[in-house]
């Protein structure tokens, strides 16, 4: 029972998956959407289990008196307050509506920063791990740089045979690579999708026996 | 007015964030913690409406009087108690005694993907980039598309020592591949900037007006 | 600790300050760094500049939505710039359903910099949806797609409308998309028509549209913030796009700088290293 | 003796190999063949024609088929361009369909005139419908075809455009399961070293030192991306690791179901380790599906927990460089592992091992050491020298087909899929 049934439920729903693919007929393109649909709203409510675990945690950090506990407080009043405003306020998807004012000047605000940083990051990063040790270490630093200067105008200034040579590693080159990798990444994946659906593989549940 | 109140507390956040450039401190920490409580209860809200509301509780509690197929596909009301028992399910995890009931939904959730995994991977994965680099050696650019793709294939291989030819090729492989990485390195650099650009005129511009 | 060592010790929250300068200077003092000019900017710039002031109108459609904003509203304002300079006549018109707003408010900015009149030296004919449509349509007769401009005005009470009814009247289009707005303009009005369609696109799409180019499907394209920065430069108009290729060119040279600054030091330090252990030994 | 016993059993699973490889070559072509074939079946339906000249020309030789390889509810109607499509007074082709051959004909749709073929969908199925095209002038006149029918469509059981993707998944799940069964009877496969792998037990082994935490994270999909799987199964391995050497585990979600998946994982490690007590729910917790939320959050437990490990592993976008960089700027040690190519070299740059792409698959595999899983990636090798060697035969082929040696090239239609 508490292993059998996953796994031959994880068969089934696998097998039907995989084989629905090759067949146009309505009567089981319909079921397929139908079961994709069950699919997205088992995510759905997965969400509650999701909030309930970020609530335990900082109603936990705010028993255990931990140092941050204040701010524990700001994570648990943001939840309750978009839930609250959410299920409260009927139109809470218009323009205008506190909801989706909180959304477009807290958190859009927030994520856009934090993605900023990446302009920051990456050139830290340059600066503490391109170096030519190896062959290989040469190759991807010099490739860098190359298509970085090809970006730029100041890149035709340089020479002007760099933009040609950016277009020329970003289409040859790196266009085998990519292939390269998504051949070998397809394989992969179609070799673990196999291992889970029959059973092969079965850490998802806690390992095998 | 209720505009410059919204710019000013964006501003602010951003500038909290960038705080955490210089070290960690009470502003990021706000910050951080106002954006995970929010956006969490704004994925709780927004999945349940898109999925849960059109596809359990629409069909089963409001429209199960009509006998017509409603809800999504083609399938009638009580078709919507399936999804609705399987999220239930999981929430035996509630109560550690009849956790492992959680496993059923999970089994059909990580299979049912798993099955996705499969065909649709063979076609666009394999045997459309296998077609798209069957490409006549009439060219020196052709000859190392082909060249760079075996290389780097042989470099996948698990089972044998890169040795002999296999070694040669893996070799190959990983130059090819260390070139394309640079190369996807230094073209991101660009559209990264622009965010930043787009953050600082937010600030110098919506915000201060100073420019 | 020699200069070596230090260099490769560097708290890197010096780099992120460097950045953070590079990116809020322009802003304030545009450096004006020299920006090439690359031939489709150029052919597109000679089109635009070779239309007959205050008669047949170019026309220009701003196709782009929020998302691609900040690539290609500078492009719109370089072109309507040069247009209004050279008292070349502006019809602007835009296929994206989020794009009305955005087209308005550049032409708008733009015709007050210039001092120029609504209806005689420009107009706005709105937002119609259906792409292909509208642009077959108006190859017809673009009264029948826009029988009136985007504020009710009957086009035939335009004055700078008199005697524009179709393609032939019109010496260029311009399609300002980061989608397949401008392919459509390529394939629905040069295809067809015979129409001189050139095109403002992102950065990330302009490696599509150079097939057109070499093609003579499109007389010019601009790709990009740095399309925009040429076209301004062409203009001898610095702006958003010059700016933005400031912060761009010096934060690309200043990461290509610490990547040879970070290997010098540390080969230095390694060789150091390796000479002070012989010494030892 | 021994040796000898070896050197039987590389025979054995030798002759294996190339059997399984002669058999999937094969089919493949057979597909190709297949698909071929269907193509030519469409061709001869298309060559009923007759030609009406009328005023304004009207376009000739239409002709409607069942969409091949569909749901049904579909007709393909195609025709022979109007010689006025070339004058310019052409707008278009207007689209008529009706139950009868005579009348009741109602408008189905438009194209420009740049094309010749209108897929009209929305009908119903096996009822017999009558097509007629018109040519549409700039001045909206019309002139009308000859009516061809009737024409019924219906769906397929099918779908024969996939018949090469369904051969290749066949001959991958024969190679798959043939390998496995051939690790279950004991035999020793070789796997090559994978570096960052190996580093796995001296990173738990320094955080374990160290006293600090190892952090874990699988990326920000959910399980519908398999490398989020991989990353889970991965997980597994390190669990038990940490189990062992009773070092604190820290895994922030961002997929309520991964979570859900995750804690079972870590829970039955450390119960299988004979630590139930060490686990606690607090360790593998839901953050926030948001993106950059998420990276927030993390960032965050990365600078305060300051954790002397950290594991990327699964699938990852642009946030991938911010985690890595806060995670070095705290001198962790750190192992990344995706098949997200525009990623790679951000980790690359960052952590100090990454697996590449199909190397993350091979992880579980590689760290369990469990014969049947390593069996797995033995037929995953095959299936992948199966493509090296189709890509080689259609290089050449392609090649002599360019060079005019022979007239087609009958090896593309096999890599043409609908």
């Amino acid at each position: 029972m508490r292993r059998q049934i996953p796994l031959a439920l994880c068969f089934i729903a696998g097998l039907f998956m995989a084989v629905q693919y090759f067949i146009p007929h309505p009567t089981v393109q319909d079921t397929y959407e139908i079961v994709l649909g069950w699919l997205q709203t088992l995510l759905a409510f997965a969400f509650l289990l999701g909030t309930v675990s970020l609530i335990r945690m900082h109603f936990h950090k705010i028993r255990n008196r931990a140092d941050d506990r204040a701010f524990s407080w700001v994570t648990l009043l943001g939840l309750v307050s978009m839930i609250g405003l959410g299920f409260l306020h009927p139109q809470h998807q218009l323009p205008g509506s506190p909801f989706n004012l909180m959304f477009l000047n807290v958190q859009v605000p927030i994520e856009a920063t934090m993605f900023s940083l990446l302009a920051f990051y990456i050139a830290s990063a340059a600066f503490r791990a391109f170096r030519a040790r190896t062959l290989e270490a040469t190759l991807l630093l010099v490739a860098a740089c190359i298509v970085m200067l090809g970006r730029v105008p100041i890149g035709d200034l340089i020479h002007e045979s760099i933009p040609a040579a950016t277009q020329w590693i970003l289409n040859v080159p790196n266009l085998a690579a990519k292939r390269g990798v998504m051949i070998g990444v397809g394989l992969g994946m179609m070799a673990t999708s196999l291992k889970i659906i029959l059973g092969i593989e079965r850490a998802w549940m806690g390992g095998s026996d | 007015m209720g505009t410059i109140i919204w710019t000013t507390i964006g501003a602010i956040l951003t500038l909290s964030v960038y705080s955490f450039l210089y070290k960690d401190n009470p502003f990021y920490k706000f910050a951080e913690h106002l954006v995970v409580g929010i956006s969490a209860g704004y994925y709780l809200v927004i999945y349940y409406y898109n999925f849960i509301d059109p596809n359990v509780v629409t069909p089963v509690f409001q429209l199960r009087l009509g006998d017509q197929a409603i809800g999504f596909g083609s399938g009638a009301w009580w078709l919507a108690l399936i999804p609705g028992l399987l999220g239930l399910l999981l929430y035996t995890r509630f109560f550690p005694k009849v956790a492992w009931v959680a496993r059923w939904s999970l089994g059909i959730y990580v299979g049912g993907y798993a099955g996705l995994g499969l065909s649709p991977v063979m076609q666009a994965r394999v045997i459309e980039q296998i077609g798209a680099n069957a490409l006549p050696l009439t060219s020196v650019t052709n000859v190392l598309i082909v060249v760079g793709l075996l290389g780097t294939l042989a470099y996948f291989f698990f089972s044998m020592k890169h040795k002999g030819i296999l070694g040669v090729f893996a070799r190959t492989g990983i130059v090819f591949l260390m070139v394309g990485f640079g190369a996807s390195f230094g073209y991101t650099v660009m559209s990264r900037i622009s965010l930043l650009i787009g953050r600082v005129s937010f600030l110098l511009h919506d915000w201060l007006h100073l420019v | 600790m020699n200069v070596f060592e230090k260099m490769l010790s560097i708290d890197r929250r010096w780099i992120f300050l460097a950045i953070g300068i590079a990116v809020i200077v322009p802003f304030f003092f545009p450096l004006g760094l020299p920006v090439v000019v690359t031939p489709p900017v150029e052919s597109l710039y000679d089109a635009v500049d070779e239309i007959h002031p205050n008669d047949a109108p170019l026309l220009l459609s701003i196709d782009y939505a929020p998302a691609t904003l900040p690539e290609l509203e500078p492009m719109a304002m370089a072109i309507l710039r040069h247009a209004f300079e050279k008292d070349v006549n502006v019809v602007v018109m835009t296929l994206h359903p989020a794009g009305y707003g955005l087209a308005e408010r550049a032409m708008l900015d733009a015709a007050e910099e210039m001092g120029q009149e609504y209806g005689t030296d420009y107009c706005f004919l709105g937002f119609q949806p259906g792409t292909s449509a509208v642009i077959l349509g108006m190859g017809v007769n673009i009264a029948t797609v826009f029988p009136e401009d985007a504020y009710g005005t009957p086009l035939a009470e335009i004055p700078m409308m008199e005697g524009v009814r179709n393609y032939d009247d019109i010496p260029l289009v311009i399609s300002l998309a980061g989608w397949s707005a401008a392919e459509a303009w390529v394939y629905y009005a040069y295809q067809p028509f015979g129409q001189a369609v050139g095109a403002g696109v992102t950065a990330v799409m302009a490696t599509d549209f150079y097939p057109y180019l070499s093609s003579n499907q499109l007389v010019g394209l601009l790709g990009g913030m740095r399309g925009a920065a040429e076209y301004e430069m062409k203009i001898d108009n610095p702006d958003k796009g010059v700016q933005g290729m400031d912060s761009q060119s010096i934060i690309h040279i200043m990461i290509i700088i610490l990547i040879v600054a970070g290997n010098i030091a540390y080969f230095g330090a390694r060789r150091r290293k390796k000479l002070e252990e012989a010494e030892a030994a | 003796m021994l040796a000898d016993r070896g050197l039987a059993r590389v025979g054995r699973s030798g002759m294996g190999s190339v059997a399984v490889v002669t058999i999937a070559v094969a089919l493949f072509l057979c597909a190709g063949v297949a698909l071929a074939q269907q193509d030519g079946d469409i061709e001869t339906a298309e060559t009923m024609t007759e030609e009406v000249l009328q005023p304004l020309m009207p376009p000739t030789a239409v002709t409607a088929v069942d969409t091949p390889n569909d749901r049904g509810s579909s007709i393909n109607v195609t025709w022979e361009h109007s010689p006025d499509s070339e004058s310019g007074t052409l707008l278009g082709y207007s689209i008529y369909r009706s139950a009868h051959p005579e009348t009741g004909f109602a408008f189905a749709g438009r194209v420009p005139f740049v094309q010749d073929n209108y897929r009209d969908s929305g009908i119903g199925d096996n009822e017999p419908t009558y097509y007629r095209v018109a040519t549409v002038g700039l001045d909206g006149r019309e002139s009308l075809s000859e009516t061809f029918g009737p024409v019924e469509a219906f769906p397929q059981w099918f779908n024969g455009d996939r018949i090469n993707v369904m051969v290749a998944v066949i001959i991958f799940v024969i190679a798959i399961v043939y390998f496995v069964n051939a690790a279950r009877s004991g035999k020793d496969l070789f796997i090559r070293r994978l570096a960052g792998l190996d580093e796995m037990d001296n990173a738990v082994g320094r955080a374990t030192e160290m006293g600090k935490p190892i952090l874990y994270i699988t990326g920000l999909s959910t399980i519908s991306d398999v490398a989020t799987i991989a990353g889970i199964n991965i997980l597994g391995e390190v669990a038990k690791k940490t189990a062992e050497y009773n070092t604190k585990l820290i895994v922030p979600c961002a997929d309520p179901i991964v979570m859900a998946v995750e804690q079972e994982v870590v829970k039955e490690a450390y119960a299988k380790a004979g630590r139930p007590d060490a686990y606690s729910e607090d360790d593998v917790f839901y953050l926030t599906r948001s993106q950059f939320a998420y990276v927030a959050g993390v960032n965050g437990i990365m600078v305060r927990q300051r954790p002397a490990t950290i594991l990327y592993m699964g699938m990852f976008y642009a946030e991938s460089l911010v985690l890595a960089e806060t995670g070095a700027s705290i001198g962790a040690i750190q192992i990344a592992g995706t098949d997200a190519v525009t990623q790679l070299p951000f980790f690359i740059t960052s952590c100090d091992y990454t697996l590449i792409g199909e190397e993350l698959y091979a992880a579980s595999a590689y760290l369990s050491r469990e014969p049947i899983l390593l069996g797995g990636l033995k037929g995953q090798d095959t299936v992948k020298f199966i493509a090296g060697v189709l890509l080689i035969v259609a290089v050449v082929v392609a090649t002599l087909a360019a060079t005019g040696v022979i007239e087609t090239n009958f090896m593309a239609p096999l890599f043409v899929t609908g």
